[in-house]
C-alpha cells in the first residue's frame, strides 16, 4: 500500500473513465459506480488515516517525517539561465492535510450518494463529478506546487459544468461568475508560483547536479554553499516543492523573493506583495469578504450534491492553501499583514452573519453563514497561535460536515416543493417531525452549540485569537472579543428561521405542496444520520481529529514563530 | 515554582462510578422516556428518584471529605484539556436539591401533563435538563461548566417552546436562548482571558495559579512551570477584573440579571412545572452557583459590579411584580428579584448567605409555582363550551381558599417564606444577606449605601406584591363566575389530587425555618456553617476586603437593627397590601376592572421599566434594519462592483475596438483634411479603407519612433 | 541567381565556388523537393483534363509526407549551423525544427481541405491553390534559413505574393477585395522594410547579418538613422507576424479565405517571421537599439488589442484571427526577453501555439462541416449533437486560454517565468508590465475562449446538423493533435530537452 | 542621391496614401521600391565587397515586377466585381 495516496486520488478518475465507457443503456449503474468509487477511495482514506502516525512531528519546511510519501521526479527542465527546475510527483500527508483529506473523502462520498436525484445527462454528470473528486482530493495531498496548481485549476472546469448544466434558473451566470472569480484568484497564485520556483532551489537535487557530492552532501551543507554563492545559478535545481519553498534557507541569494531580499516594487517589499497576491488568490476560494460574492450565487444555483461538495470541500481548499502556501512560505509577510487578515476574518464573521440575518432564501442564508464561518478560519490563522491554527483547521473540518448537512436538509425541502423561501413555510414540525429534528440538530450544530464539532472549533479560534496578542502579538485581543458577536447573530438567524419555518401553526404558501411534504425518506436518513453521528462524535471527542493534527500544527506554529520575526 | 502538569494531574477515586451515575442517570431517564411512550412519566420519575438516592448517598459519604476526580479530555498543542469533578459540600448540596426538586416536579408533572399527547417529549426534555444541570453542578472545570451551561440553555429553549404551536411560546424560547447567548459571550471572553493567562481551565488549577499570581506595576503576572520549562505569563492588570466581570456576564444571562432579565417573564410560556423546576429553583440559580464557584477569583471591581447589578435587578423586578395580573408573571418577577438578592450577596462577599438564600428560595419558590400550577390546572378544567379565559390571570380568581384549602395552605407558607417573616426559611437567608450587605455598605460607605437602600426597599415591595397575590387569588369572591355568568361555577372547582398537592405541601414544609435550624439567627443555621465563606485568592492589590476580616462585633452591633428594620418593612408591606387589596376594598375593585394599571408608576411597573420595548422595538429592530442594509450593500455594492469589473472589461473591449476601427477613421479623416488641401480626397475615406489603415499604422509607428528614439 | 551573388562576393576561381555550391545544394534538398512538387503539380494539371483532384492530392500528400519524413530523419539537434551560398542562407537545427512544424501544419491544413465539404473542390479541382500553398511553404522555408537581408526580402516577398494569390483565388467580391487590400498593405509594408534594409546596408556596408562587417558597421553607425532603419525592417516582419500594429489586414483576410488557408496563414508565415525577427534582434542586439522597450510596448499593445477585439467577435474564425494577434503579441513578449532562456521559451510557445492553433482550426473545420458555418449562432447547442468534437474543442480552448492540463499552460508558464527571470535580473519595468498585462490578458482571453464551450454545451440551439457521423479518418488527426496538446503538458520536458539540445544560431 | 531617394520614398508614400486609384497606389509603391533601389545602388559605391547593393536592387526590380503582375491580376478581378478600381468604392466588408 505504499501508493495509497495515489490510489485515493486517482480511483475516482478511473471511475470517471468507467462511467464514460459504460453505455447509456446501463445508465442506472452510473450512480452505483460513482458511489462505489468514491466509497472505495473513502475506505482507502480511512486506512491511510489509520496508518497515519499522529506522533511524528513533521518538518513544515522540509521533507522530514512526511508520511505516506510518494515522490517520483515528474520532469526536469533546464531552461538555460533559469537553471534547471524539477517538477516532482509528490504526494504526502502530514498534520496539515490529513484531516482535509479525510473530510474530502467523506463529503465526496456523501455527495455521491445524494446524486441519485440527478436524472438528465447522467453520464456527463457522474463523469464530471468523479473528475471533480479526483482534483479535489489531489489538491489536498499534492505537495508539489506544480501538481497542486494542476489539481487546483482542474477543479474549475468540472465545477463550471456541474453548476452550469445541472443548476438552477440562473445557473449560467453563477457558473461563469464562479469560473472567472476563481480564475482571477488562480492567476494571482500563478504569479507567485512563478516567483517562488524562480527563487527556490532543491538542495538535494542541486547537490546531485552540481556534482559536489562525491561524498553525499547534507542539505545544510548545500545551503551553506549556495549562501556563499559557491554554486552558480546555472547549476541550481529550481524546485516546485512546497516544503522547500517554506524554508528560507532554500531561497537563492539575491532572488526576488529571498527572505532578506530588499527587492521592492512600488516601494513595498516584493515578498509582501507576493503574499498579498497569493492571499487574495485563496481568500477568493475561501471565501472571505470582499471576495465572497460568487458564493451565494453558486450555492443557490448549484444542485444539492454540488452545493454539498462546494461548501463541504472546495471552500476548504482555500483555507488549506492559505496554510500550506501563504502562511508557510511567507511567515514574515503573514505576520506583517496578520492584523489585516484577522480583521478580514472578524469582519467576515459579522458581515456574513448580518447578511444571513436578512436572507429570505434558505440556501442563501446557509451560504452567508458559510461566509461567516469561514471568517473563523481566517481569524484563527491570523492569530498564529497553536490554538488558533488548530481551531481554524478544526473549523474547516467541522464546517465541512455541518454545511454539507445544512445543504442536504435545504435540498430535502427543495426536492419536495421546489421552493426555498423561508416565509413560505410555517409549523413544518407538525408535518415533518423527524425532518424538523434533523434541521434542529443541523442549526444548533452550526450555531456552535457545545456537543457539536462546531463549538470546539470556534472556541479554539477565539481562545487562540485572544491569546495571540499575549504570546506572538499577531492580532489584538479585541478582535477575538468582537468576533464573539458572531455567535449571537448566528443564534439569531438560525433560531428565527427555525421558528418561522418549523414552529407555530402549520401553514404553507401553496396548497399543492401538501401532498409532497412527506417526512424523510430512507435515502435521506442514510446520508443525514452518518453526518449527525460524525458531527457529534467530533464534538464530544475532539481527540479524534486533534491527535492527527496536533504535531503538525505545533511544528507549523513553531515554523511561523521562528520565521515571522 | 508550581508545576502546571501536577495541578491538572489525573485523579481517581472509588466514587467515580457513583459520580458518573449521578451525572448520566437523568440523561438516561430522558432517553428512555422517548421509548416508553405513555409510560414515560413513571419511568423517568423513577430514574430521577434513583438519582436522588445516589445524590443523597454521595452527600452523606462525602460531606466531610470532598473528592475530586480528574482526567484528560484531549490535548492540544501540549495543553491538556481536562475534565474534573469536584464534590465539595456545595456541589453535593446542589445535586441533592436539584434532584429533589426535579423528582417532585416529575411527580407533579405526571398529573399535570396527563392529557398532553407529547408527554414523552416533555419528560425527555426534563431528563436532558436535569442532566445538563448536574453537569454544571458536578464539573469543576470552566470549559465543561460552559458546555453544560449552553446545554441547559438548550433544554430551557426546548421546554419553554414545548407547546411550539403557540407562536408566543416559540418566540419566548428564542428570546431566552438568544439573551442567554449574549451573556455567554461574556463567559467565553472570561475563558479566553483565564486560558491565555493560565493555559488551563481547570478550576482548581486556575485558583491555585491565581493565588500565586501577582500585580507588578499594573501587569497581572504569573510564573509557573509547564512541561519542565518556566512560563511567565503576563497580561495587563485590567484583564484580571475583566475576567471576573466577563464570567459574571454569563451569570447575568442565566440568572436573569439586569439588563438581560427580560427573558424570564416570557419564559413563563412553558408548562408551569417547568417554570417551577427551571425558572425558579435550579437553572436560574446556576448563575449564582457559578458565581459561587468563581467567587474567589473575583477582584474588588468585579464584586462591586456584581453587587450593584444584583441590587438594581432585585429592585426593578420587585417594582415590576407589583402590578402584574398574570400570577406566573408575578412569581417570575419575584424570582428575578430574589435572584437579585443572591447575586447581591455574592457581590458583597456574603458567600454562604447567598448560597443559603439560593437553597431556601429554591424550595419556597418551587412551592409557589407548583401551587400556582395547581390553581391554573384546576381552573383550566373549568374551560368548556368554547368559554375561553386565561387561567393564569388573577382577575378571574378570588376566594379560592374555600375550594382549595391545601393549595392555599402551601401557597401561604411559601409566600411567608418569600416575604421573609421570622419562622420561615426565607427570613433566615434574607436576613443574612441584608446583614452582610449592611456591614459591607458601612465599610465602603459613600455611594455604596445605594444598594443597601434598594435592597431594603425591595423588602417592602416583596411583602406587598406577595400579599396582593394572596388576597387577589384566595380571598374575596370567585370572580370568574361573575365574568362567565355561571354562578354555580365555584362548585365545579375543586382541589387538585395528590399528585399535585403532595409536592406542593412538601415544598411548603421545607420553607419553614426548622429544616435549617430552629433559630432566628442565620449564623446558627447548620447550612450557613456548613458552607463557610472562602477567602479571595486574587492578588492583594486587586482583592476586595473579605467580610471574614471584619471583626465579628460589627455584625453583632448591626444584627438587631437589620432584623428589626427588615421585619418592620415586611409588615409595612403587608399592611399596605391589605389596605389596598382587602376584599371589597374599592381600590381592589377599580383595579380589577382596569385593563392595565394607570399612572406613570403603574405603567413603568406593569411594563417592567419598558425594557422589552427598548430591546425589541429599538435595539432588535435596529439590528434587523442594519442587517437588511448590509444585505443591500452586499447585493448592490459589493456584488455590483464585481459585475462592474466584468462590464468594465467589455467597455475596454469596446474602446479597443473603437480604437481599432473608429478611431482609425477619425484620425484618417483628420489627416485627410490636412492633406486634403493638397490632394482632393477629403470626401471619402471610410472604414475598411486600406490606405487609411496604412496611414494610421505609419503614423503610429512614427510616433513610436519619435517617442523612443528621440 | 546564386551564381551571380557568389561571383560578386569573391572573385575567386569559379571551380571551387561551384564545388561549394554543390555541397550547399545537398542541404537544400527539402526546398528543391518542394520546387519539384510544384512542377509536378503544374505538369499534372496541364496533362490531365478532368477529375484531377485525386492525382493532385496524391502527388501533394506523398510529396509532403516524404518531405516531412525526410526532415525528421535528417534532423540533427546538435548540428552546428553552417552558412551556405556565401552566407546567403544558414542551415541550422532551429530552422529545421520550424520546417517540420511548417510541413506538419500544411499537412493538417490540406487534410482539413480534404475533409471540408465546401472547399475540397476549390482546393483540388486545379493545381493553383496547391501551388500557392507550396509557394508559401517554400518562402517560409527560405525565410527561416535566410541570414541575409536580400534573402529575407526575397523570401518575405515569396510568402507574401503567394498569400495574396491564395486570398484572391476563387470567386467572390470579398476575396478580391480582401486580396487587393492585403496586397497593397503588404506591398507598402515590404517597401518600407526594403527601404529600411537599404539604409541598413548603407550604414553597415553589408547585407549579411552574420558577416563581421555588418557587426562592425553597426557599432560605428549613427544612432538615429540606424534605429529608424531597423524599425522599418521590423515593420515588414511585424506585418508577416500579423502583429500589432500591422495586424489590421488579418481579420478581413481570415474572413475572406477558407479555413484551411487561414490555418496556414495563422501559423506558417507568423512563425517564419518570428524566427527571422529573433535573428534580426540577435544581430542588432549589440546596438543602442532598445529592442526590449519597443517589443514590450508592441506586445502589450498586441495583447490588449487582440484580446479585447476578440471579445467582440460573433464568429469562431474571426475570434481565432484576433486570438492569433494576441498570441503573436505573446511571442513578441518572448522575443523581448533577449536571452537564451527567453529564446527557448519563445520557441516553445511558438510550437505549442502551432499545435493548439492547428487543432483549433481543424476542429472548427469539422464543426463547420457539420453545421455549415462558424458563426456562434450556429454553434449553439452542438455539444449534444456532436459531443466528441465538442469535448476536443473544449480542451483546445482551455489550452489556448493557457490552463492546465494542456501545453498552453506550460507555454505561458515558461514564457512568464523567463520574463520574470529577466525582470529579476534587469529590473526593467517594461518587462514587469508585460508580465502583468500578460497575466491579466489570460483572464480576459478566458471570456472569449470559454464562450465556445459555453455555446456548445449551455445554449439550446435550433441549428440542425448535417446527417452522418464523422468518419474515423476525419477524427483521427484532430484527436492526435489534441492528445499531443495534452501529452506535452505532462511531458513537456521532452520538448524542452529537445530545445535545449538544439543550438540556435541566430 | 540619398536625398533624392528619400524624396522618392516620401512622394511614393504620399501617393500610396492619397491616390484613390489602385493603379496609382501601385505606382506609388513602385516609387518607394525604386527609392530603396536608388539607395542600394548609391551605397554600393562605398561597399568594401563590391556590388552587393546593385545585386540586391536587381532582385528588387524582379520581385517588384512579379508583385506588380499579381497586383494587376487582382485589380482586374476587383474591377470585375466592383466595376471600378477606386479604392474607396471597394468595400463590401465592414469592421
Amino acid at each position: 500500500m505504499e501508493h495509497i495516496l495515489s490510489y485515493i486520488v486517482f480511483i475516482p478518475l478511473v471511475g470517471a473513465l468507467v462511467v464514460l465507457l459504460t453505455p447509456k443503456a446501463y445508465q442506472h449503474l452510473y450512480k452505483v459506480l460513482a458511489i462505489g468509487f468514491t466509497g472505495l477511495s473513502l475506505l482507502l482514506t480511512l486506512y491511510a488515516v489509520h496508518m497515519f502516525d499522529g506522533g511524528l512531528v513533521p518538518q513544515i519546511s522540509g521533507e522530514a517525517n512526511l508520511q505516506l510519501v510518494e515522490k517520483v521526479e515528474w520532469f526536469r527542465l533546464s531552461l538555460g539561465s533559469l537553471g534547471t527546475f524539477s517538477v516532482d510527483y509528490l504526494l504526502a500527508a502530514d498534520g496539515l492535510n490529513i484531516s482535509m483529506l479525510l473530510l474530502a473523502s467523506i463529503v465526496l462520498f456523501i455527495g455521491a450518494i445524494v446524486c441519485w436525484k440527478i436524472k438528465e445527462k447522467q453520464k456527463a454528470y457522474f463523469g464530471l463529478y468523479l473528475l471533480l473528486s479526483t482534483s479535489v482530493l489531489g489538491c489536498f495531498v499534492a505537495l508539489d506546487f506544480f501538481l497542486f496548481y494542476l489539481f487546483f485549476e482542474f477543479m474549475l472546469l468540472p465545477m463550471y459544468f456541474l453548476v452550469g448544466l445541472w443548476g438552477g434558473p440562473r445557473r449560467e451566470y453563477a457558473a461563469i461568475k464562479f469560473f472567472i472569480y476563481t480564475l482571477v484568484g488562480s492567476i494571482l497564485i500563478l504569479i507567485v508560483m512563478i516567483g517562488l520556483y524562480n527563487s527556490v532551489y532543491d538542495p538535494v537535487k542541486t547537490a546531485e547536479l552540481a556534482g559536489i557530492n562525491g561524498t553525499e552532501l547534507s542539505i545544510e551543507e548545500v545551503q551553506a554553499l549556495v549562501a556563499e554563492g559557491r554554486i552558480e545559478e546555472g547549476q541550481l535545481v529550481k524546485s516546485f516543492n512546497m516544503l522547500y519553498m517554506a524554508n528560507p534557507a532554500n531561497y537563492i541569494p539575491g532572488s526576488l523573493l529571498e527572505r532578506s531580499g530588499l527587492s521592492t516594487l512600488f516601494g513595498e517589499p516584493i515578498r509582501w506583495m507576493a503574499f498579498l497576491a497569493i492571499f487574495i488568490g485563496f481568500a477568493i476560494k475561501l471565501p472571505s469578504f470582499p471576495f465572497h460574492t460568487w458564493l451565494p450565487d453558486a450555492h443557490v444555483e448549484a444542485p444539492t450534491p454540488i452545493s454539498v461538495v462546494l461548501a463541504g470541500v472546495l471552500l476548504k481548499v482555500g483555507g488549506y492553501g492559505l496554510i500550506r502556501t501563504a502562511f508557510a512560505m511567507f511567515p514574515d509577510a503573514a505576520y506583517h499583514y496578520a492584523w489585516l487578515i484577522g480583521f478580514l476574518g472578524m469582519f467576515s464573521i459579522i458581515y456574513g452573519a448580518m447578511n444571513a440575518l436578512a436572507q429570505k432564501d434558505l440556501k442563501k442564508l446557509i451560504a452567508f453563514s458559510s461566509v461567516s464561518h469561514m471568517g473563523f478560519v481566517l481569524l484563527g490563522l491570523a492569530a498564529m497561535t497553536s490554538e488558533g491554527i488548530s481551531g481554524a483547521i478544526y473549523q474547516m473540518f467541522s464546517h465541512g460536515l455541518i454545511s454539507s448537512m445544512l445543504f442536504l436538509i435545504a435540498g430535502v425541502l427543495y426536492d419536495r416543493t421546489h421552493n426555498r423561501t423561508i416565509e413560505h413555510y410555517g409549523g413544518l414540525a407538525h408535518q415533518m417531525p423527524y425532518y424538523t429534528v434533523f434541521v434542529g440538530i443541523a442549526f444548533f450544530a452550526s450555531l456552535g452549540l457545545p456537543g457539536f464539532s462546531g463549538f470546539i472549533a470556534e472556541l479554539f479560534v477565539f481562545i487562540g485569537a485572544f491569546k495571540s496578542s499575549a504570546v506572538i502579538g499577531a492580532i489584538p485581543a479585541w478582535m477575538a472579543i468582537v468576533s464573539t458577536l458572531g455567535l449571537v447573530l448566528a443564534a439569531g438567524y438560525y433560531l428565527w428561521t427555525f421558528q418561522k419555518m418549523f414552529l407555530g401553526k402549520f401553514w404553507v404558501k401553496e396548497k399543492n405542496w401538501l401532498p409532497a411534504l412527506k417526512d424523510l425518506t430512507i435515502r435521506e436518513y442514510m446520508v443525514l444520520v452518518p453526518l449527525v453521528v460524525l458531527i457529534i462524535a467530533f464534538g464530544i471527542y475532539p481527540g479524534l481529529l486533534l491527535n492527527l493534527i496536533n504535531t503538525g500544527v505545533e511544528s507549523f506554529v513553531g515554523h511561523l514563530t521562528e520565521w515571522s520575526k | 515554582m508550581i508545576e502546571l502538569d501536577h495541578l491538572i494531574a489525573p485523579e481517581q477515586s472509588e466514587y467515580t462510578l457513583w459520580v458518573v451515575a449521578l451525572l448520566t442517570l437523568p440523561l438516561l431517564s430522558g432517553l428512555i422516556s422517548a421509548f416508553l411512550k405513555q409510560q414515560a412519566p413513571y419511568g423517568s420519575s423513577f430514574l430521577i428518584g434513583l438519582n436522588l438516592v445516589v445524590a443523597g448517598f454521595l452527600a452523606l459519604s462525602l460531606w466531610d471529605e470532598p473528592v475530586s476526580i480528574r482526567g484528560s479530555w484531549f490535548s492540544l498543542a501540549g495543553n491538556d484539556f481536562t475534565y474534573s469533578f469536584f464534590l465539595d459540600r456545595l456541589a453535593l448540596a446542589m445535586s441533592v436539591i436539584v434532584n429533589f426538586v426535579a423528582l417532585l416536579v416529575h411527580l407533579f408533572s405526571i398529573e399535570y401533563m396527563r392529557e398532553d399527547p407529547s408527554k414523552p417529549r416533555y419528560f425527555a426534555y426534563l431528563g436532558l435538563f436535569t442532566f445538563s444541570m448536574m453537569g454544571i453542578v458536578l464539573f469543576h472545570n470552566l470549559l465543561f461548566m460552559f458546555i453544560f451551561w449552553e446545554l441547559v440553555g438548550l433544554s430551557s429553549f426546548l421546554l419553554i417552546g414545548f407547546w411550539f404551536e403557540k407562536k408566543s411560546a416559540s418566540l419566548a424560547a428564542n428570546k431566552a436562548f438568544i439573551l442567554n447567548r449574549i451573556g455567554d459571550l461574556g463567559f467565553i471572553t472570561g475563558l479566553m482571558i483565564l486560558y491565555t493567562q493560565f493555559q488551563t481551565l481547570d478550576l482548581d488549577a486556575v485558583k491555585s495559579l491565581m493565588a500565586i499570581s501577582e500585580i507588578e506595576d499594573g501587569n497581572w503576572v504569573v510564573a509557573f512551570k509547564k512541561a519542565g520549562q518556566e512560563v511567565m505569563a503576563s497580561l495587563d492588570g485590567r484583564w484580571l477584573s475583566a475576567a471576573g466581570i466577563a464570567l459574571f456576564c454569563g451569570a447575568v444571562g442565566k440568572s436573569a440579571q439586569f439588563p438581560l432579565q427580560v427573558w424570564l417573564p416570557d419564559a413563563m410560556e412553558g408548562p408551569t412545572p417547568v417554570s417551577a423546576l427551571i425558572h425558579a429553583a435550579t437553572m436560574v440559580a446556576a448563575g449564582v452557583f457559578m458565581l459561587a464557584r468563581i467567587f474567589v477569583l473575583l477582584d474588588a471591581q468585579a464584586l462591586e459590579v456584581v453587587a450593584i447589578v444584583g441590587a438594581v435587578t432585585a429592585f426593578m423586578a420587585a417594582i415590576a411584580a407589583l402590578s402584574q395580573f398574570d400570577i406566573k408573571k408575578v412569581l417570575a418577577y419575584s424570582t428575578i428579584s430574589q435572584l437579585g438578592y443572591m447575586v447581591l450577596a455574592m457581590g458583597v462577599g456574603a458567600f454562604s448567605a447567598g448560597i443559603f438564600h439560593l437553597i431556601t428560595h429554591a424550595f419556597f419558590k418551587a412551592g409557589l409555582f407548583l401551587s400556582a400550577g395547581i390553581i391554573i390546572h384546576q381552573l383550566h378544567h373549568l374551560e368548556k363550551g368554547g368559554q375561553k379565559f386565561d387561567p393564569q390571570d388573577m382577575r378571574v380568581m378570588g376566594g379560592l381558599r374555600r375550594k382549595m384549602p391545601v393549595t392555599f395552605f402551601a401557597f401561604l407558607l411559601c409566600s411567608l417564606a418569600l416575604v421573609g417573616l421570622p419562622g420561615f426559611s426565607g427570613f433566615l437567608s434574607k436576613d443574612a444577606i441584608l446583614l452582610d450587605l449592611a456591614v459591607w455598605a458601612d465599610e465602603k460607605g459613600g455611594g455604596f449605601y445605594i444598594p443597601e437602600v434598594l435592597a431594603f426597599m425591595t423588602v417592602v415591595f416583596t411583602a406587598f406584591y406577595t400579599f396582593r397575590m394572596i388576597l387577589l387569588v384566595f380571598f374575596g369572591e370567585f370572580r370568574l363566575a361573575g365574568i362567565l355568568g355561571r354562578n354555580q361555577l365555584e362548585n365545579e372547582l375543586h382541589e387538585g389530587n395528590g399528585w399535585l398537592t403532595v409536592p406542593a405541601v412538601i415544598f411548603a414544609l421545607l420553607s419553614l425555618s426548622i429544616p435549617f435550624g430552629f433559630t432566628l439567627n442565620p449564623e446558627d443555621s447548620w447550612l450557613m456553617q456548613a458552607l463557610p465563606t472562602p477567602m479571595y485568592v486574587v492578588p492583594v492589590a486587586y482583592a476586595a476586603q473579605s467580610l471574614l476580616d471584619i471583626p465579628h462585633e460589627t455584625f453583632e452591633v448591626l444584627h438587631g437593627l437589620v432584623n428589626a428594620v427588615s421585619i418592620g418593612l415586611a409588615l409595612a408591606g403587608l399592611v399596605l397590601a391589605y389596605w389596598v387589596y382587602r376584599p371589597g376594598g374599592k381600590l381592589q375593585k377599580s383595579f380589577i376592572e382596569k385593563r392595565e394599571p394607570v399612572g406613570v408608576f403603574g405603567q413603568v411597573s406593569f411594563y417592567h421599566w419598558y425594557l422589552n420595548a427598548l430591546y425589541e422595538k429599538i435595539i432588535l429592530k435596529g439590528i434587523l434594519a442594519k442587517a437588511r442594509g448590509v444585505a443591500w450593500f452586499d447585493r448592490w455594492i459589493v456584488d455590483e462592483a464585481v459585475n462592474l469589473l466584468a462590464r468594465l472589461q467589455v467597455v475596454i473591449a469596446y474602446l479597443t475596438r473603437w480604437f481599432d476601427r473608429v478611431f482609425v477613421d477619425g484620425l484618417v479623416n483628420l489627416t485627410a483634411h490636412s492633406i486634403g488641401k493638397v490632394g482632393q480626397l477629403t470626401r471619402s475615406i471610410q472604414s475598411g479603407n486600406i490606405q487609411a489603415q496604412i496611414l494610421v499604422t505609419f503614423i503610429f509607428l512614427l510616433t513610436l519612433i519619435l517617442l523612443l528614439v528621440l | 541567381m546564386i551564381v551571380l551573388v557568389a561571383s560578386m562576393q569573391n572573385p575567386g576561381g569559379l571551380a571551387e565556388q561551384l564545388q561549394r555550391l554543390k555541397e550547399g545544394l545537398h542541404f537544400m534538398l527539402p526546398e528543391i523537393g518542394i520546387v519539384i512538387t510544384i512542377i509536378l503539380l503544374v505538369v499534372y494539371d496541364l496533362l490531365f483534363q478532368k477529375n484531377k483532384s485525386v492525382g493532385l492530392a496524391a502527388i501533394l500528400f506523398s510529396a509532403l509526407s516524404f518531405l516531412l519524413v525526410f526532415q525528421v530523419l535528417s534532423f540533427l539537434p546538435e548540428a552546428n549551423a553552417l552558412p551556405l551560398f556565401e552566407g546567403l542562407v544558414t542551415h541550422s537545427a532551429g530552422a529545421n525544427l520550424f520546417k517540420i512544424g511548417f510541413l506538419l501544419s500544411l499537412l493538417v491544413a490540406l487534410l482539413m481541405a480534404v475533409t471540408s465539404r465546401k472547399d475540397s473542390l476549390h482546393y483540388f479541382d486545379s493545381s493553383e491553390v496547391l501551388v500557392c500553398l507550396l509557394g508559401v511553404l517554400l518562402g517560409a522555408f527560405l525565410l527561416v534559413m535566410s541570414s541575409n537581408l536580400l534573402m529575407i526580402y526575397v523570401a518575405v516577398e515569396l510568402v507574401s505574393i503567394c498569400s495574396y494569390l491564395l486570398t484572391g483565388l476563387g470567386k467572390g467580391k470579398k476575396k478580391s477585395e480582401a486580396a487587393i487590400k492585403y496586397l497593397l498593405y503588404g506591398a507598402a509594408a515590404s517597401a518600407v522594410m526594403l527601404y529600411g534594409m537599404s539604409w541598413l546596408y548603407g550604414l553597415t556596408g553589408s547585407i549579411d547579418l552574420n558577416s563581421d562587417s555588418f557587426k562592425i558597421g553597426l557599432d560605428y553607425a549613427v544612432v538615429v538613422p540606424l534605429n529608424i532603419a531597423v524599425f522599418m525592417v521590423l515593420c515588414g516582419l511585424l506585418f508577416k507576424l500579423g502583429s500589432f500594429p500591422l495586424h489590421v489586414w488579418a481579420p478581413d483576410v481570415y474572413r475572406a479565405t477558407p479555413l484551411p488557408t487561414v490555418a496556414v496563414f495563422s501559423v506558417v508565415p507568423k512563425l517564419a517571421a518570428l524566427l527571422v525577427l529573433l535573428r534580426l534582434v540577435a544581430a542588432t542586439s549589440a546596438t543602442h537599439f532598445d529592442w526590449q522597450t519597443w517589443l514590450g510596448i508592441l506586445s502589450i499593445g498586441g495583447m490588449v488589442v487582440g484580446n479585447f477585439s476578440a471579445l467582440w467577435q460573433d464568429n469562431a474564425k474571426r475570434m481565432l484571427a484576433y486570438s492569433s494577434i494576441a498570441h503573436a503579441a505573446f511571442l513578441l513578449a518572448g522575443v523581448s526577453i533577449m536571452n537564451r532562456t527567453g529564446l527557448e521559451a519563445t520557441v516553445f510557445y511558438a510550437l505549442a501555439y502551432l499545435l493548439m492553433n492547428l487543432a483549433a482550426f481543424y476542429l472548427i473545420q469539422m464543426v463547420e462541416n457539420k453545421v455549415g458555418s462558424t458563426s456562434y449562432e450556429q454553434l449553439k447547442g452542438m455539444g449534444k449533437k456532436i459531443p466528441y468534437v465538442s469535448v476536443l474543442l473544449l480542451i483546445v480552448m482551455v489550452a489556448l486560454t493557457g490552463l492546465p492540463p494542456t501545453v498552453g499552460f506550460n507555454a505561458k508558464l515558461y514564457l512568464f517565468s523567463a520574463v520574470y527571470d529577466e525582470f529579476g535580473r534587469s529590473e526593467s519595468t517594461i518587462l514587469l508590465w508585460v508580465l502583468l498585462v500578460g497575466l491579466l490578458n489570460t483572464v480576459v482571453s478566458l471570456f472569449y475562449y470559454i464562450k465556445i464551450p459555453y455555446l456548445l454545451f449551455f445554449k439550446e440551439g435550433e441549428g440542425n446538423v448535417a446527417p452522418g457521423a464523422y468518419t474515423i479518418r476525419a477524427l483521427i488527426p484532430g484527436t492526435l493533435l489534441v492528445l499531443s496538446v495534452l501529452l506535452l503538458f505532462f511531458r513537456s520536458d521532452w520538448f524542452v530537452d529537445l530545445l535545449n539540445s538544439i543550438n540556435f544560431v541566430l | 542621391m540619398l536625398v533624392l531617394g528619400a524624396l522618392m520614398f516620401c512622394s511614393g508614400l504620399f501617393v500610396v496614401l492619397t491616390k484613390k486609384n489602385t493603379i496609382m497606389v501601385l505606382i506609388g509603391i513602385e516609387l518607394m521600391l525604386n527609392a530603396a533601389n536608388l539607395n542600394l545602388v548609391t551605397f554600393s559605391r562605398f561597399d568594401p565587397q563590391a556590388l552587393q547593393g546593385q545585386v540586391f536592387s536587381l532582385f528588387v526590380i524582379t520581385v517588384a515586377a512579379a508583385e506588380a503582375a499579381v497586383a494587376l491580376a487582382i485589380v482586374v478581378k476587383v474591377y470585375k466585381y466592383f466595376k471600378t478600381s477606386d479604392l474607396d468604392r471597394v468595400k463590401s466588408m465592414k469592421g
